[in-house]
């Protein structure tokens, strides 16, 4: 486990920080003020906020005002703020059904802005696969590198699974079960609640948002993808009760066109790994079963992750392991493995990983904007550091990019499809880059 | 007992010692970097234990004296709309890191997977921060703590409880920059909000180096007692015939981050003798109190199962108060149970046999038990480390009648006698707590062939510093031990040492001041 | 709960007991001897053993003697044994590999025999389809009541389960989640485990015997059969490592054309309710999770069957129930289902159902028998009982017969189809009498 | 004490009363049905408990007396190749059984998932069948017992203790079948097995039954401790100036079959005692003693935390021993423990709550406390359970006194105060341990409103029979209450009973002898 070590890494340049376009911060409401602001807060040295966008240029300017950002302008129009070179980065956090036709023209304005280096995107990165190929596309002729909002696999316990697994304290990987719980598509809909997450195509249900969170960040743990998946999608509640905050029903039922659960089975590319997948709407009111739980079962030990609510990439999980390092044994070119010291070779490890006070919704963010910093000023020092890259895929070190968001959409299309056609898909060429 | 954090101002003369050097550096060093001169210094000394290790978390008490190393934080307050931290440490391995401070007056956060030199930092800001919202809630719910520059310098070497000076140091830091100059803290609440700090960052360790940092005392050695409330008395050594008592440190330059090794060493150890305890609990059908507040025994520790065991068997409703002959009855009475419990399963628990034990699943035993700090490990040698616990705190309880009321016959029989509780502490730090390593195994056999009566282990182990019983004065051999160390240690195990590195790997421990603010 | 009130139902009928004929008791080995026997043993006034066959009538003579069968004779032929009149019930309990070859040239043989009136074929009644229907055809013109030994009916968990899904206690079904293991089929074979198990076709392995037992199972307490299904079939060992009886390797490795693991997804007719269930071979080495877990999850409560192994029909479960019960609410007709006295509607009720000294594996079949008997004697004296009856479908009372068993075929069958043509199949067709 | 199981063989003289007439008609029954006269009759008397309802299993001592109803088991012993056991039971209600019994003399299997009169019958072979593998190892482990023909009759009214005289008239059957006529078996070894006999079948009972019907002593009542070891102490009632003490009991002929409501009866109250103990003890932290043997109790109950709690808190190491000061001292102070613990949540703990006050997950109470035998619940009342057991055992403890030391200055002064702790062990049974019924509150106030001073359920109660303190003898006023019971509570409640229906449902109890055989 070194990844996690950071004390020698500078996270004061000694050069100007990133400066940060935010489409859709709002100091009063919505994702970025909870998450992304906390996140640049902590890394003020490298981060600074130049610029405010959003359709009302009052919303921008009250921002500015409660957040005391006092090197950000608000910018009237999209072109004027897309077309601005007081912005090294630009932040894309609005609704997913409104991503296309913001980035689009974006893009297209940028090109008066040479300074634009990086392009974030809010996962689900538009609402169709059509739109997240063109929005890939754009991205690519414009030049710029790009990152997505897969924030799992910045999660400790999950880069901690994923060492594990690659170190063969788990052995072959031959068998995955994963349930897990998404919040709000079941019977009952708090008031408040907006009403587009539950209409189908604005790239927010059960199976965009909490299944493609939760397959990401299996396919990154297992450094695999799937190669044959066959799907079956429900929507059992056509209808809500609407609910108020305290829970009673208010004797009125809305429509519902999202799905409320998912069937998905597979096997994945490396080793044809049987993984089973059950993913439920509604409020998490499982009374034998955590909310969340993905149980890796290896030849030399089993790993499984829990937590309380069916959203792994913002949960504070727990992680167990228990198993036989499989280099305890000759590997087959006959020569050992080095052994952790004072381990006997054969007999049960047993880990638990868990951190009471790491906040996830905040954590995760962080370090995917500590991944950015380290990639833009090179604090690892990593010789000959490619000033872009195209995928992260399943490495270690970058962060995920609109290819990897792009090679997650096509699963997600083939999972409608498999339900749609009824029948069991190849996707083993989804993950290469030119479909 | 209850006296304040010292406050020095220039150009006051009764500066501590070495502390004048030191301060013009640092004030140097801070200039150069932010080009203005900072408002105050907080400084807080490292600090060995002459005898006592790793029972500080079972609230056993031990014999530590803070030395003339120390974590000095010299402070800019900033006066920004947005506030931020900068901070720059003086040893380039540890990075430029700058913050701002949440404008909500929410606590800023920890990352406690990262092994990161500032979260020990944040981790002092955290209880200062707390401290302060009970102190002033009307000024601390909702503000945000004041901006500042820091600059950050340390000479106390690994395993002299350097991250415990840091989170003293920039606890104090903080406060003095909030509360403004005319501000008291009492050692008291200081040694009690910084106790716990670095369980923020993933350390669960106890209370014995931030009392020591705070309650240092210049010529005096401490007893720090945790039950039946904190409790530090300053001792001197005693006056012997014609020779003084000096303590020689080495330091076995052999680095262990105490946070990364913390799943398989510091963190494991805490879980053993956690569990130990509540075996023996289960095996005698006693409870054990759970203390809520210290994450350290949440669920009750090797004292608490002394005095339930007496409670419950021998009509001792009172739990032990300290007192040096039940102390050593006791604990020879607790060593005889663990042998009674646990001898039978020296090749250490399963996590199956753990919980069979306990008495609950496994399921149950994982959740109670290892969800509190990370941990990895094949078995739990409770055996070992109950038995190490209750022997070293019965050392110390000899010790402490050594150095405060026993008579000599002759200098040598003080050497020898407390010599051979210290080489027993080693032996069973090394055997049975398995926190020694080879270098400091091979420090301590030379030193007992060159003049050290006495030789350890101190602080956590695993590598950092070793400290041996000299006689000094006239007659001493303090000398003879430093030159066969250099000769048939660092010569050979680290050739290229500088002559500063080597000046600065041995040194003779003088007893040092506490925490102080040192007003510029 | 009143199936299982059996004070007043005599046991010691006014009549004959009934003449059993056993193809495959063999005191020496064997499934018989161990569940059969002590069954008959404890309803020795229904049921007498008049008859034996067996290819070697040496091992009758031996099994009469050692068993102390003084009604029994030892037959040298199938023809004598089928065609004997001194049997009214014969039991098949021999290889599934042979059921075709013994059972269609004994039921044509029988026709002599004007007594018998009872087939008993153990799951899993022949090793293919078409071998399954020629033999219910066989029966059904025979005009012999058929038994199926799928005892996991007779489960006290499994009927309690029934019962309180059918008296409304979780509400509506609304999610399955099934994950076992099945013994014999990973990594490592015992050396004196038979060669037939690992070779697929002779009707006993993963999908048949572990999935076969346990998805009846599910229908059962459900009452529902599916309607749609895709499933995934996995032989990802190939080859097995040959352990001694104290595990250590051997050295020798053995080929093994059974599956090891099974993914199986579906839908219910009965709700449209996602069914999702993973079979895994090998010894049961689950670390974090029990080897058999049944969770059903209803708008009301839930339900958890909990077991050692993955074999439900053969072992002591532990039932866990937490919800309220429907009825608690105004029912769509407006007036009230009657409440349990003493509770309060709307409130949790917690059961858990566990028997620590209940034998399942004789117990189960035993309870078979009784339900055997309690037909043949109408031992709960119910008006016009009749003769015959051709299947049990979902019912409390009566006992699964050939037609159950041919149900349960097509849908294992189904299992595979959908595996080789990589697609969802829908089978809502598959349970109606003539196919 | 430790006398045998009495013998009795014709025509010996000193035959129980009551025993002849019955004697001759089981029989004659018997020779109706199997065409042969019977070897033995085994005969186990019914019970009545004067006063100490549900604490059994919580080991605390009772008042009971066998009464002058039984279960009458006549045996033919059979010498066949295939041993096996044909069951007849006079009441129609319960159809005949036939089973054989396994050849290499393993147990018999009992179906615990199903509620079958001949299971009462297998746990008494089942005891009985380990008792002499025990005793006779060589004889009994791999060879099957004899096949027997039995005829069961009895006149044991519900809740007078049926299913344990059965199950010892069963057991002791099983051991003469096979052991033949001169073996003899101690009262405290038929007392042991078939303490727990019950328990194979389901039912987890104490063993106050069982206790009674063996240790029966005509004209005198029984006072029965389980702690410090089992013992049952006959005693007569005091000799009164002119009056005669009677207990009227009288059959509320409300069914309730323990068996099929042990879930939300019987067994869910042996939860919720055994739930409270824990709760106590996880409260005052103190640990509790399992007791591996039995089931009833295998984490300890409400009399191991009386001891636990006088050991850790008064220095009273050793456990209560039974003395009525001591006891009734100990059993005040436990119900103030009960109100501070519990009296905040008289609604009931639910699972989560409970899983709280025992500082354990859900997923471990669940496993630890309710898969033992079957249970079904809403919440679980452990204050209004835990306050009855312990005001139950301190009436006994009031009660015993009366019976045995006290002296009265009239006679009424007797009926008066004995009577009182009946209504309130009524009150209690009814309003804190919910196991009374309609029928049972209606009988006891019509009874108390002419002639009887002291009303209560008597056995596990929803149903069953009540017991009437009544005085007797030239002016008492047996016939005034038997009149007022008939008049407003059977002919309203019942209109078409028969009178010899009636005659049954109300009687006098005289004491009668416990368990014995009779060899025809």
């Amino acid at each position: 486990m070194d990844y996690n070590k950071r004390s020698s890494v500078s996270t004061v340049p000694n050069a100007a920080p990133i400066r940060v376009g935010f489409v859709g911060l709002n100091a009063a409401k919505g994702w970025a003020i909870k998450t992304h602001y906390p996140a640049i807060l902590q890394l003020s040295s490298q981060f600074q906020i130049t610029a405010l966008y959003s359709p009302k240029i009052e919303t921008s300017i009250a921002t500015i005002q409660r957040l005391k950002l006092s090197n950000a302008t608000a910018f009237p129009t999209l072109e004027s703020f897309a077309s601005s070179s007081t912005i090294d980065m630009i932040v894309i956090a609005i609704q997913v059904a409104s991503h296309y036709e913001v980035v689009m023209p974006l893009l297209e304005f940028s090109k008066n802005n040479p300074n634009l280096k990086y392009l974030f995107v809010e996962w689900a990165l538009a609402c169709s696969l059509d739109q997240a190929e063109s929005i890939y596309k754009a991205a690519a002729e414009r030049g710029v590198q790009t990152i997505i909002s897969l924030q799992g696999r910045k999660s400790p316990y999950i880069l901690r699974a994923k060492e594990l697994i690659s170190q063969g304290y788990i052995g072959d990987i031959n068998s995955i079960e994963i349930a897990g719980n998404g919040g709000w598509y079941g019977y009952e809909r708090p008031v408040k609640s907006p009403k587009y997450i539950y209409e189908i195509g604005n790239g927010v249900d059960l199976v965009t948002t909490t299944f493609g969170h939760t397959i990401d960040i299996l396919q990154y743990m297992t450094s695999s993808y799937f190669s044959r998946i066959n799907a079956m999608v429900f929507n059992n509640i056509p209808e809500q009760e609407l609910i108020d905050e305290r829970g009673n029903r208010l004797g009125q039922r809305v429509p519902k066109t999202v799905p409320d659960h998912l069937l998905f089975q597979g096997t994945l590319l490396n080793g044809n790994v049987p993984v089973s997948c059950s993913f439920k709407g509604g409020k998490p009111t499982k009374k034998f079963t955590k909310n969340l739980v993905i149980d890796i079962h290896g030849t030399k030990g089993d790993l499984k992750l829990e937590g309380d609510a069916g959203f792994a990439e913002i949960s504070n999980l727990v992680l167990y392991y228990s198993g036989t390092r499989a280099n305890d044994f000759p590997l087959a070119n006959g020569q050992q493995a080095p052994l952790d010291p004072g381990y006997d070779a054969g007999k049960e490890i047993m880990e638990v990983y868990h951190l009471r006070n790491y906040n996830a919704i905040v954590g995760n963010i962080h370090r995917l904007y500590q991944s950015i910093s380290d990639f833009h000023f090179n604090t690892k020092k990593i010789p000959e550091l490619p000033s872009q890259f195209v995928m992260q895929g399943f490495d270690f070190e970058g962060f995920p990019t609109l290819m990897d968001a792009l090679i997650l959409h096509r699963l997600i299309e083939s999972v409608y499809k498999s339900n749609m056609m009824g029948s069991t898909l190849n996707v083993s060429n989804i993950s290469h880059y030119s479909l | 007992m209850n006296t304040n954090v010292p406050i020095f101002s220039s150009p006051v003369r009764d500066l501590p010692r070495s502390f004048e050097q030191k301060h013009l550096a640092v004030v140097d060093a801070f200039f150069q970097t932010y080009h203005v001169k900072p408002d105050f210094i907080a400084r807080s000394p490292g600090r060995v234990n002459l005898i006592g290790e790793h029972i500080d978390y079972c609230d056993f008490s031990v014999l530590p004296l803070a030395i003339d190393v120390d974590m000095l934080c010299a402070v800019k307050i900033l006066d920004e709309k947005n506030p931020s931290i900068t901070l720059t440490n003086a040893d380039p391995k540890f990075a430029q890191r700058k913050f701002d401070l949440p404008l909500d007056g929410s606590y800023m956060a920890i990352d406690p997977s990262v092994s990161e030199w500032s979260n020990y930092f944040k981790c002092g800001l955290h209880v200062a921060h707390s401290y302060l919202k009970k102190i002033a809630p009307e000024r601390f719910n909702n503000t945000p703590l004041v901006g500042a520059q820091i600059f950050c310098q340390s000479d106390i070497p690994t395993g002299g409880g350097l991250s415990s000076a840091f989170t003293c140091a920039a606890a104090l830091a903080t406060i003095r920059a909030n509360m403004g100059k005319n501000f008291d803290i009492s050692k008291k609440d200081l040694t009690r909000i910084t106790a716990v700090a670095e369980h923020y960052v993933g350390v669960n360790n106890g209370g014995m180096d931030q009392a020591t940092s705070v309650y240092g005392e210049e010529d005096h050695a401490l007893y720090v007692e945790f039950r039946p409330k904190l409790k530090a008395t300053p001792f001197k050594f005693p006056q012997l015939k014609n020779h003084e008592i000096s303590f020689v440190i080495a330091n076995t330059l052999v680095k262990s981050n105490k946070f990364e090794t913390a799943p398989t060493n510091y963190n494991l150890r805490v879980i053993e003798v956690t569990v130990a305890a509540n075996a023996l609990a289960t095996r005698y059908s006693v409870a054990l109190p759970s203390h809520k507040d210290n994450s350290n025994s949440e669920r009750g520790n090797l004292r608490d199962f002394m005095d339930a065991y007496y409670a419950r068997y021998e009509n001792q409703a009172q739990p032990w108060n300290g007192d040096i002959g039940t102390g050593i009855e006791r604990l020879l009475k607790m060593l005889q149970l663990v042998e009674e419990s646990f001898s039978r399963k020296k090749s250490g628990f399963t996590v199956h046999e753990a919980s069979t034990a306990l008495n609950c699943s496994r399921e149950e035993f994982t959740r109670d038990y290892l969800t509190t700090f990370p941990v990895r490990f094949q078995v739990l040698k409770l055996y070992q480390r109950a038995k190490h616990v209750y022997s070293e705190s019965l050392r110390v309880l000899k010790a402490l009648k050594m150095m405060t009321s026993a008579t000599f016959h002759t200098d040598e029989d003080f050497f020898t006698d407390f010599g051979r509780l210290m080489n027993e502490s080693q032996a069973s730090c090394d055997k049975l707590y398995e926190c020694s390593c080879i270098e400091t195994n091979q420090i301590c056999s030379i030193a007992l062939a060159n003049g050290s009566f006495g030789s350890r282990l101190t602080g956590a182990g695993w590598g950092g510093c070793t400290i041996h019983l000299v006689p000094s004065g006239a007659n001493g051999n303090v000398e003879q031990v430093r030159k066969a160390l250099i000769e048939k240690f660092y010569n050979v195990r680290y050739p290229d040492l500088t002559d500063e590195e080597l000046k600065d790997a041995i040194i003779v421990s003088k007893p040092a001041l506490g925490t102080c603010l040192y007003e510029q």
